[in-house]
Order: C-alpha cells, then structure tokens, then sequence
C-alpha cells in the first residue's frame, strides 16, 4: 500500500494509542492544530484531550512532565516541534531519563519516547537544521532511532513507543511528505521493526555505503546511478544509531572492501566518525582496499540563501564522488 | 473633546487609549503617565509613514512569499506596527533592542532599508546578514539591534544581558541606556524569563522587558498557554503595565515612562503590549484552526493602529484624507523601490560559505565532498 | 494553656506555630487549617521516633564521610527532619514523592532502611541502588519514591510528570493520590519550576510544591539568590502557603489541608518550609563563609524541631524525660546496627558495571579496555 | 616556578581582568563563596561585585545574560560549576553564541568564555561526571579547548578570554589541585597559548597517543611504564578539540605507524573516533602499520561504587594494554 512516512508515522500513534491506554502524546501544537507539521492529524478527536496534550512553549518543562509521567508507569511520547528545541530540554532526556535505570540500580524505568523532525529543513537557516544523531548516540541509557521510509517510519514507530527505554526518534521534515510502498506484514498492527538492526535497502558488491534518515534516499539514487557506470553498490540504512548494529557493517565491508558513510549533520564527531572507526577496529580493517570516505554536512551553521544552503548539505553527486574515488583508489 | 490646532504643528490631546493602562507597582513608586499629552505634526506625519512602510513592506514580503521568492520560515508583523513605532519615538540608538524571529519592523525603526530585508528573505548578499541568516535573522548592531532569534524565549536573557552591559559600562551610577527585549504571549512561558527577569532584578539592569501579547502563540490562544493571562503582573516582584499596543500614543507614552523608570536605576520594568496578529503565524500557517475570519476582520475595523492614528491626526488636522492617499502612495512607491533593489541583488558568492564561521580567522572547513577541505 | 492529658493517649492542644502561617490563596477556597489539633501519643511517638532516626543517621553519615567510607557529595538533612515526617503523617504509599540529593531522610520516611542509606554511601551492593548511585540517588519506587536528583531543580518538572500520572489514570475524576514535588530556596529560581508550575495549572494536576527554605542554597543566602524571598506567594496564580517547617505539627496540619486541596481536584499548591540546615552544604562545606557558628546554635537553640516536638510531648504528658532518653537510645543502637549492617555488605559484583543500562535487555558495551566488549 | 593548576587558572583570570575593564566573571558561587572548587578565589576581594558575579541557580538565565553582554561588547566568562549543568544552558552555547556571528552575516561577534569542570570527578556518580568535549567539539562556531596541566591552564585560559569567539573551555577537577612547574616564558603576563595547536608532551618513535586533560597524564604515565619494556610512545596533548590540530597527528603518525586514541568520555562518536578517522582520511592512512586502538569512558552512566568506577574510567593499565597491542600487531 502506498503511504507517506507522514501517514505511517500517524498511523503508528493511533494503533499504539489504541492498543494501549498508557500511550499519550503531548507537545506543542500537537492536538488543537493537528501538529505543525500534521504528523498527529486526527488523533485528538479519536482520543481527547487527555491523552493528546497541548503544551504551552516550555520545553524543560513538558519534557521533564514526560518524564515523571514515564516513571510512574505511563508511556508518554513527547513531541519536539523540531529537535533544534530539544536543546532547552536535553537535560531531561539525558540526566532524568537515560540516566535513571542505571543510577537508581534498576529501581526507575522511564518508557518514554522524544519524537520531532531533526536535522536540516529546507531554508530555515542555523538554529532550526541540527542533527542531534551522533549527540544522543553517544548516551548510554538511550535508543536512538532514526527512520527512512514509511516502513520505517511505521515500524519503527511502534517499537519505541513499546520499548521500555527511553528512546530518541529523529524524524526528518522533508521526508513526512514522500510517498512509498508498505507491505502487508509492516501494515499488520502487531509488526514491530527490531531495534538495532540495520536494514540492507541494496546489497551490491563494490562499496558499503553505511547511511540513515533522508540521505538512504540520496545514497540509493547515488548507487542507481553509479549502476550504469558498472559500479554495484552496497547501501545499508542504519534505522538504529544506538545501538549500532555493527556486525552487519562490518560483514558488508569484509565483502565489499570499501566503505563510505553518508550523513547531514556536522562532520566531527558524527555518525561516520563513529563508523569509520568501528571498522577499523574491526577484522574489516584487514579488508580494506581503500581508505574510508565521509560525506557530511558541511563544518558550518546552515546558511539560508539557496546557493549556499545546496553546498552545506550532501546531494548525490557528493555521494557519488566519494564512491568514485573509494573505488578507483586502490590502496 | 480634543483641543484641536488645525493652524498649528503641535496640539495637545487627552491620552486615553481605548483599551486603558493597567498598572501593578509592585510596591514601586512608578513615573506618571500623563492624562494628555502635547503631540507634534512632524513627529506624527513620521510615525504614521514608518507604520505604513513596515506594513506594505510586510504585504509585499506576503506576496513575494506566494512568488516562492522567499523560502522557509517568515512571520509577518502586519497589525503591530504601533509597538516598534511608538517605542522608537522615545528610545534612540544608544538602547538595545532584541526581538525574536518576527523582527522585520523592528529593523527599519532601528535604521535598516527595507531592500536589506527583503534581500535577506531572498537570500541575497545585499541582504541584512548577506543572505545567511533569512526571514529570522536580521541584525543592525552598530545601531544596537541585536535581531532576530529564532528560538522562542532565547532572547529574553540575551536581552537582560545587554542591559547588564548598559549598567556595567556606568557603573553604580544610573545607566544611559535602556535594553528593550521583546517576546510574545507565547514565550512568556519559557522558565528562562522568569529567570532573566530574577537576575535582572538583582543586578539592577535597565531592562524593558516587553510581552507583545498578539493572543496567539502560533495555533494556541493565549488561555490555554498560560494559567494566568495577567502578562504585566504575572511576575509579581516586577512593576509592570499592560498597554494598547495598537495605539500609537499609548505605546509612546507608556514607553517613556517605563524608560524614566529604569534610567533613574530602578532596575527592570514589565510591559504587555495588547495587540493583534492580523497574518497567520508563518506563511504556512491556515490560520482557520484556531480563529474565524471575522474575529481578525473585527479588531481591523476596531483597533487598527493606522487608521486609530490617522483618525487623530485628521482630527488634530495634522494630515487630511488627501494627505494621507498622498503618504500612502510614496511609501508604496518608495518600497516598490526598494523591492526593485532587492530583486537586483546577487546572490552571495560560494565563498560566503565559509566566512563568518569564526570573527576575523579562518581555519580549515570541511565541505559536504568527503574529505574535501575548504 | 494547653489543655493536658496526661493519662490519656490523645489531647487537643492549640495550633500554634512559632512561626505563623502565612496564606497566599491565590483567590481560591482553601481548606481551612484548624486552631486546635488532636494528637495522639502512639502517633506522636514514632514521629519523634523518626525524626531521632534521621538525625542520628546523618550524624552517622558524617563521621563514616570523616572516616572516608563515604566519598563524592554527601548532603546531609539535619535540622530539617520534621518536613519529611510531618508530612509522612498524612500522606501514603499511594502518593507520590520527589526530592532533591539532600534525600536520606525520605527514604527512611517512604519505608527504605538506614543500612540501605549506609549501604548506598559506602558503594555497597546491598544500598538502595546496588551502591551505583550514591548519597544523591536513593529511590523506592514501590512506595512511590522517585529519588533522589543531582539536578537542582529538574525534580519538580518530573514530580508534575508524577502529578499527571495520577490525574490522567483517574480521568477526569478527583485524583486519588497526590505528588509532591521538594526543592530548596536556591532551586526555586530555576525557571523550568514557573514552567512546571504553570503546566500542573492547566493540566490541574494533584501536585504539591515544596520549597524546603532552608535559608541557603549552598553558600549563597535567599536574598541573594532570589530578588522576591516570599517564595509561598512569588507564583502568584498558585496558592501558597508559609510553613514553620521546623515544627511537626505546623508541617502535618498544612499538608493535610494542601492534599485535601489536590485530592478535590482543584489543581496544584505551593507550600514554603521555613527550616534551617545545621550542617554545610555538602561534607566539602566550609560553612564559615556564608554565616556563622551562633547563627547555626541559635536555630538550634530556639527553632529545633526535636527539641519542639519532644517540649509538646512531655507538657501533654505522652512522654517524659526519661521515656526520651531510652527512645533515644533505642534509635542508637537501632543505626548502630543498622550501620553494622551495612558495613557487612560485599562491594558490587563486576558484573554490574554493565547491569541496568537499558531495562531487561543486554546490549554489547564497550570498555576502558580498547576495543573490548562486554 | 611550581603551580597547581587552580592557582594557573586563577592567575589567569586575574591577569586578563586586569589588563580589560571588560572582562567579568559570573557563576554560581564564583564571588563571596570564593568559587565552589575555589578557582576564583580572591577575585571578588580584587575586582569587587560587579566584575565578580555571584549568580543564582540559573544556568540558563545566567548563560544568556553572558552571551548578551558578550554581544554587547563585553568579555564574560561564566562558569558552570561543572559542565554537566550546562546542559540547561546549552541552548545559549549553540543556538544564541556559536551560531550567531554566521547567521548575522558576521554582525554579531560574542567574546565569551563558558568555563568550568568538565568530565568524571571522583564519586559524583551519573549526572556528575559526563564529558562533553565531543559534543561542544561537533559545533561549528565554537572553539573548545581542554587543558591538562598548569601551563596550559594559564596560557590557554588567556587565549580563551582574548579570542574574539565564544570559547567552550573544559576543565577537570581532578586536576585542579595538580602542581606542575610553569616556565619563565609562560608566566609572562604577555603570554598567550596559540588556539588550535596540539603540544608534543612526549616524542617518541613506535605509537601515537592522542589524548586530552587528565588523560595526558595517565598517558604519560604509560608511556614511561613502556619505556622500560623498549616501547618509545608519542604523547601528543590536544589541547584545542576545535580547532583540531590534524597536521600533528598526521605528522606524528606517518612518523610512528601507530594510534591509539585515550579519552574519559563515552566511546561513541567521541574524540577518538574522529581522529581516528582523521588519520584513516589522510595520507598517513597509508603508513598505518597496525589498527587503531581508541581507550575510552565505558559505555554506561557513572557509577558510584569505588570498584565498579575504576572500570568505567580509563587507567593507566587500560592504555599500556591498548599500546601494547597495537605496537605487537603487525598490519
Ligand atoms: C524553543 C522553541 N520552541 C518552539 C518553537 C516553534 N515556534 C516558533 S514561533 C512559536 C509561537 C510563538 O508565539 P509567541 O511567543 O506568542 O510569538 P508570536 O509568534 O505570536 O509573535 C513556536 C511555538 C521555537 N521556535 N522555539
Ligand atoms: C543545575 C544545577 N546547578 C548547580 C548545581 C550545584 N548545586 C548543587 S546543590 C546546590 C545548592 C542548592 O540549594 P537549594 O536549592 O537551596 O537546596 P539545599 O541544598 O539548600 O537543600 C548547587 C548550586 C546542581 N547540582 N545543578
Ligand atoms: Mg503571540
Ligand atoms: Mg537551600
């Protein structure tokens, strides 16, 4: 069936709502509106106020509420307009909520689920394109999920809001409108995607291309294109950045012996960083035919004038040259 | 009822704004706000011009927006332009003035061009911050506007802060300068005010913490965002007054007071300014969720800020119907203008990509191309 | 002026705090608190008995801390025991309670056991948290205890998250239980509490706010943290009330009538402890920066909440001078013990390093050791 | 001369107050409390109430007030009085200072310096005891710097007041009461430490170490302890996280053939992995005679039980074993 990731991830709410009286949705503009950016469309009429709140502009405060109400045994799931407001709450989701379980030696448990569009928009300059992925993935404590499709999306969706963890779900804005396929066994209510198993969106033989979120998209167009140059591309849409399945990247690069990692956010410390050397701490390492590429956003706040914005976030043609140059580089 | 001049370029009228004070002294002894005040052609002809310019600016930014000349966020002002009008009459550029992503007004009372706006929203380099920054992000320090933030509340302490530096610069005499901080109905939730204000009460800043209170934060009326919708007196420990912030005069008048106040070293002052956002939040805003056409249409015929002025000053006889067409029509032709100038700029060269990271450095950047630095 | 009964098991006597109560209503009915008040002996006795247990439990503490068996932060709670006793008169396991690291006494309160205090101090397995969390993370969520956080002020947020929980499982009926929510005065200028504050009005949560003032938050006195000190009233929209929090009955008797206000569903209410700390901050507390050692004794002297509670007891006859000194020494030997206790327990097993990162699941952890997994 | 590493940061404080009217202090307890770890002391006795500001407990209130004052042409240095309660304050750090001077197209400049202790202390347990230069360090905008030992304290804490962008400066508690010898040259009220320049602490010819703050230091030790055993370690100090100085680990790698990267933090997306990637990127890729080997934090919140925390920090031991392996295993 045909489905945006927008519709996917509504639908997953309202299953998860049904299925479980604990489940409530709170956040800004969430119930009233239908959601800023529609992604609860519908689901105050279908279950009332109280479980569809709307919060006043508070993030450290509803966040934290979120909290509480995870600890006594709700499964709240609070939605950042855009993860960019996380940053007044991030103490929250880091010292109330990953840190609970451990510190309390297995007394708390927090089932709760942050959820909003992160990273890069379109033209919303600097403090509205962060991608928190590599921040919360380095957290012990936390899941870090982040969907592509609307199999995904709705899969996805579902596990985290029955995870007993805390979990961080980045969603990407320009993604909520695309359009894709769902199976039959993703649109059963009872499927759950696994977390912390990557997904192969395209086995190939040449390269890996280990990617998540709306760049799976640019690095599958990537390999389509690289097919007509004979070159056969790997892609792997990490779904999970915490935990990271590392022994599906690991086995894709002993086959391919290239590796490139595609990501939107800043390049230090980022998602590839942690990739790069996961592989090379890793028998992979002796498999390596060249060395790794990173495509990333450019090390700069996002600028908003369209020419320059186009250079600070990967197109497919970056993808496509680093995946040129891993191949073409014999070590 | 008012004591016309029609001869003369000054007149005195009764200050009695339609929707009237409402004052919480927090125990203080606060300046009076005078029952009339002395009003001068000029001066008005200004303010009535300056209102009208942010508005057409703001129209056509509307219709540049439907163009898809200017993408991503962009919050228009139509409907407030008494609050930075009337302000700017009494404060000058030695006080800061920090506002949040629906600055454009703000930056031409502070001095900028309108084709410097609408150059940012069409990211070009003529823009206010050379295109980088967008509808959000509009600065003019050397006239002490600080912008221009899009994160709601953010500014609130950022603008406490900059009164800090008004009182650090004087010392333990009065301070010279004001810092206006602006937010709205919406913000007046986030914690960090509430923390602002506290710190600057103790540190004594001249601080004019100003709720320009449109009665929406986006889609959520202001009642069901706060428990207590009393903005001017919700902190109590601060004076505070709740002005017509569509009524030029008031805001004037009311703005002097609050700007006596804390140049005497006080400290800071509350200011809710009534007023009404006539454009949805943002361009994708239905607008249809949460009020009704006809609500708008009635604070439009009953609160407008232009007409209320222009209706004193035809009253005062300061300006007539036929000079009033007039003003309307140069402001239009000189923001046409001014729209031209924008559309003639540059787009910014690649190399603005990586300027302006660091202040006057450069270190090496690492660009979207794998291992491509820059 | 007490009207004794000395060979009965309950008397009524006046209500009397030194320490007056002070009301913010906020322009609602609250409950009224009574004049005179019914005490029972049985009762009173395990509440001094409790407040005797905490105190020697802290004083504990502090020699084990002087010892070096306890290391990191250690904030300890004496002066202030008859805030979590008093209240635990009227509350149930049913109501929710959060604090902040000063948490020792509410866990013996909420049912814990001093040797899980201890035990929890010295890294023991046998501690409250399996000796992973220390001083500062004590919880027992059985009875409805959630700790125990080493964030000022990030408690009271999550204790309106506990408040919710309850009303959201009852609907829009009365709630049946109530969350209380503790934080010092230096905490109370955190803004995430205005913003929690607000939300539990909307959301008309059964929450009760406490500000245990303690008169310092760490060496920084209230005045100079908080530019309003009147902290039962600073959130205007919220009533308040002042408490002598170093009297057990004036802390029982307000937070009967504050859970009647919650449990009618009426929404959130502030309460103001007036208490004092007696020890520093924390064990690396210097103290003498801030006040001085006859500050300290004259509380001690004139406010101290054992002293006051036991001065009630011996004029109504419940106890005597010597029915003091053996439930003194009852408790001795009961911590004596209970310390042994603890001091018998074995370190952690290695194993738990990596136990209780995520809830019921194991994931791969990489250690110190390089690329090593666990 | 002999110093303790408080004693260099303190010097420095006072030194840059006195040379610039406009620089202040401002945190919680940094004035008549004399600083909670004392790092300010005598300060508020010198410069008096105004330049020497005793905050409440208003991280974000007070984090925003600096960056305004800093946008105003002041130099603030505010203090967390540890880093981990930055984070209700890092919405100032990212969105309000590091991002400001780009979004304005070079119109807002904010000299500000945050300051504080950063990392695991002793005993503080979970929320006490988070790294953050990972984080801070992915900011594009920020510089971040981290000193280990006296002179670096001093000079760099100079460098940080006097640059012209918002500095993220990370101290370790451990270290504070650390004496070092401080040279003629540093002493020099004059002297600045240069931002953005790695410090060879130790030459040596087999391995690199790339490693920060307290971390020099055990791996100093483990470099000493190697000697005797004929293994002769490079102990490169970062100092700078942002900007990172690549061209000494690549020098110094091409030199050695070996890596291994010694932090406190959590393993994840940390330091090590980017340099690690770094290297992997550059041509010293080629000269690599054996895996890199990254010591990190484990991967769990901090414990508090004395034994279970010396395995959640690295040791001495930990890194002598991470050499060890990477200089045995031939490529
Ligand atoms: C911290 C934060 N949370 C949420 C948003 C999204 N947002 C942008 S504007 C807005 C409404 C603000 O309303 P108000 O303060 O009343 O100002 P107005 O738009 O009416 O001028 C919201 C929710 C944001 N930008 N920042
Ligand atoms: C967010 C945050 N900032 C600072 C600290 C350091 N700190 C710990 S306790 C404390 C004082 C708190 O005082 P108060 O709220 O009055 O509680 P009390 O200790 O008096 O019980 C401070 C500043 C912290 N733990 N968390
Ligand atoms: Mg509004
Ligand atoms: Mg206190």
């Amino acid at each position: 069936k045909e489905m945006t990731v927008r519709d996917a991830l509504n639908l997953a709410l309202e299953e998860e709502m049904k299925r479980d009286e604990k489940v409530f949705l709170m956040g800004e503009e969430v119930g009233q509106y239908q959601g800023a950016y529609k992604v609860s469309k519908g689901l105050l009429d279908k279950f009332g106020p109280s479980r569809v709140i709307d919060t006043p502009i508070t993030e450290m405060g509803f966040a934290g509420i979120g909290v509480g109400a995870g600890l006594a045994g709700l499964r709240p799931i609070i939605e950042f307009m855009t993860f960019n407001f996380s940053l007044q709450a991030i103490d929250h989701i880091i010292n109330s909520a990953a840190k609970a379980h451990y510190m309390s030696g297995g007394d708390l448990t927090c089932p709760i689920v942050f959820r909003g569009p992160n990273g890069a928009a379109s033209a919303v300059a600097a403090q509205h394109s962060q991608c928190f992925a590599a921040w919360f993935g380095s957290v012990p404590g936390l899941k870090v999920l982040a969907p592509w499709n609307a199999e995904d999306a709705k899969s996805m969706m579902k596990a985290a809001i029955r995870d007993n963890s805390p979990v961080v779900f980045l969603e990407n804005e320009l993604m909520y409108g695309q359009t894709f396929n769902v199976s039959d066994e993703v649109l059963d209510p009872e499927y759950v995607a696994p977390i912390g198993k990557a997904k192969i969106e395209k086995a190939g033989k040449h390269v890996t291309v280990v990617t998540f979120s709306k760049m799976v998209g640019l690095s599958l167009q990537a390999a389509q294109q690289l097919a007509g140059e004979g070159i056969d591309v790997e892609v792997i849409n990490l779904r999970s950045i915490r935990p990271l399945d590392r022994a599906t990247i690991i086995e894709s690069v002993k086959k391919t012996s290239r590796l490139v990692t595609v990501e939107e956010g800043w390049p230090h410390f980022g998602v590839g960083a942690e990739i790069a050397s996961t592989v090379f701490e890793s028998e992979a390492f002796d498999y390596l035919d060249a060395p790794v590429e990173r495509v990333t956003g450019a090390d700069i706040p996002m600028p908003y004038a369209f020419n320059l914005e186009k250079l600070a976030v990967p197109q497919v043609e970056n993808i496509v040259r680093a995946i040129k140059r891993t191949v073409y580089r014999k070590k | 009822m008012r004591r016309c001049a029609t001869l003369f370029a000054t007149a005195t009228v009764p200050l009695a704004p339609q929707k009237p004070y409402l004052i919480h002294t927090a125990g203080r002894d606060l300046p009076q706000i005078p029952k009339e005040v002395e009003i001068e052609s000029e001066n008005l002809k200004s303010s009535l011009e300056m209102m009208l310019r942010i508005r057409r600016m703001e129209t056509l930014s509307d219709q540049a927006y439907k163009m898809k000349k200017i993408r991503g966020f962009c919050h228009l002002y139509i409907g407030q332009e008494a609050i930075p009008v009337g302000m700017e009459s009494v404060l000058n550029y030695e006080d800061s003035v920090i506002t949040a992503y629906r600055e454009h007004g703000w930056y031409l009372t502070r001095g900028g061009r309108p084709s410097e706006v609408f150059g940012e929203m069409f990211g070009k380099i003529g823009g206010s911050s050379k295109g980088k920054g967008g509808s959000m992000h509009m600065y003019l320090t050397k006239n002490r506007f600080f912008g221009g933030n899009g994160i709601v509340g953010a500014q609130v302490p950022v603008g406490a802060g900059l009164a800090w530096a008004n009182s650090y610069i004087n010392g333990d005499k009065a301070p010279k300068a004001v810092s206006v901080s602006l937010y709205g109905d919406g913000a007046a939730n986030q914690g960090q005010i509430f923390e602002a204000m506290n710190m600057a009460a103790l540190l004594k800043c001249p601080a004019i913490f100003v709720i320009e209170n449109n009665q929406f934060g986006m889609g959520t009326s202001k009642k069901r965002a706060s428990y207590d919708t009393e903005f001017y007196k919700r902190v109590g420990f601060l004076p505070g007054i709740k002005v017509d912030g569509m009524d030029l005069l008031a805001v004037r008048e009311a703005t002097r007071m609050a700007k006596d106040y804390c140049l005497a070293g006080n400290g800071p002052i509350v200011m809710e300014m009534d007023s009404y956002r006539y454009m949805g939040h943002s361009m994708s805003d239905p607008d249809s969720a949460y009020r009704s056409r006809s609500d708008i249409q009635t604070v439009r015929n009953e609160r407008d800020c232009v007409v209320k002025l222009k209706s004193l000053m035809i009253e005062t006889g300061f300006i007539d119907e036929e000079g009033f067409k007039t003003m309307e029509k140069k402001v239009r032709k000189e923001i046409d203008e001014e729209l031209a100038i924008a559309e003639a700029m540059a787009d910014p060269p690649l190399s603005e990509l990586t300027e302006d990271v660091f202040s006057g450095e450069r270190y090496p950047i690492r660009s979207c191309q794998g291992t491509v630095w820059l």
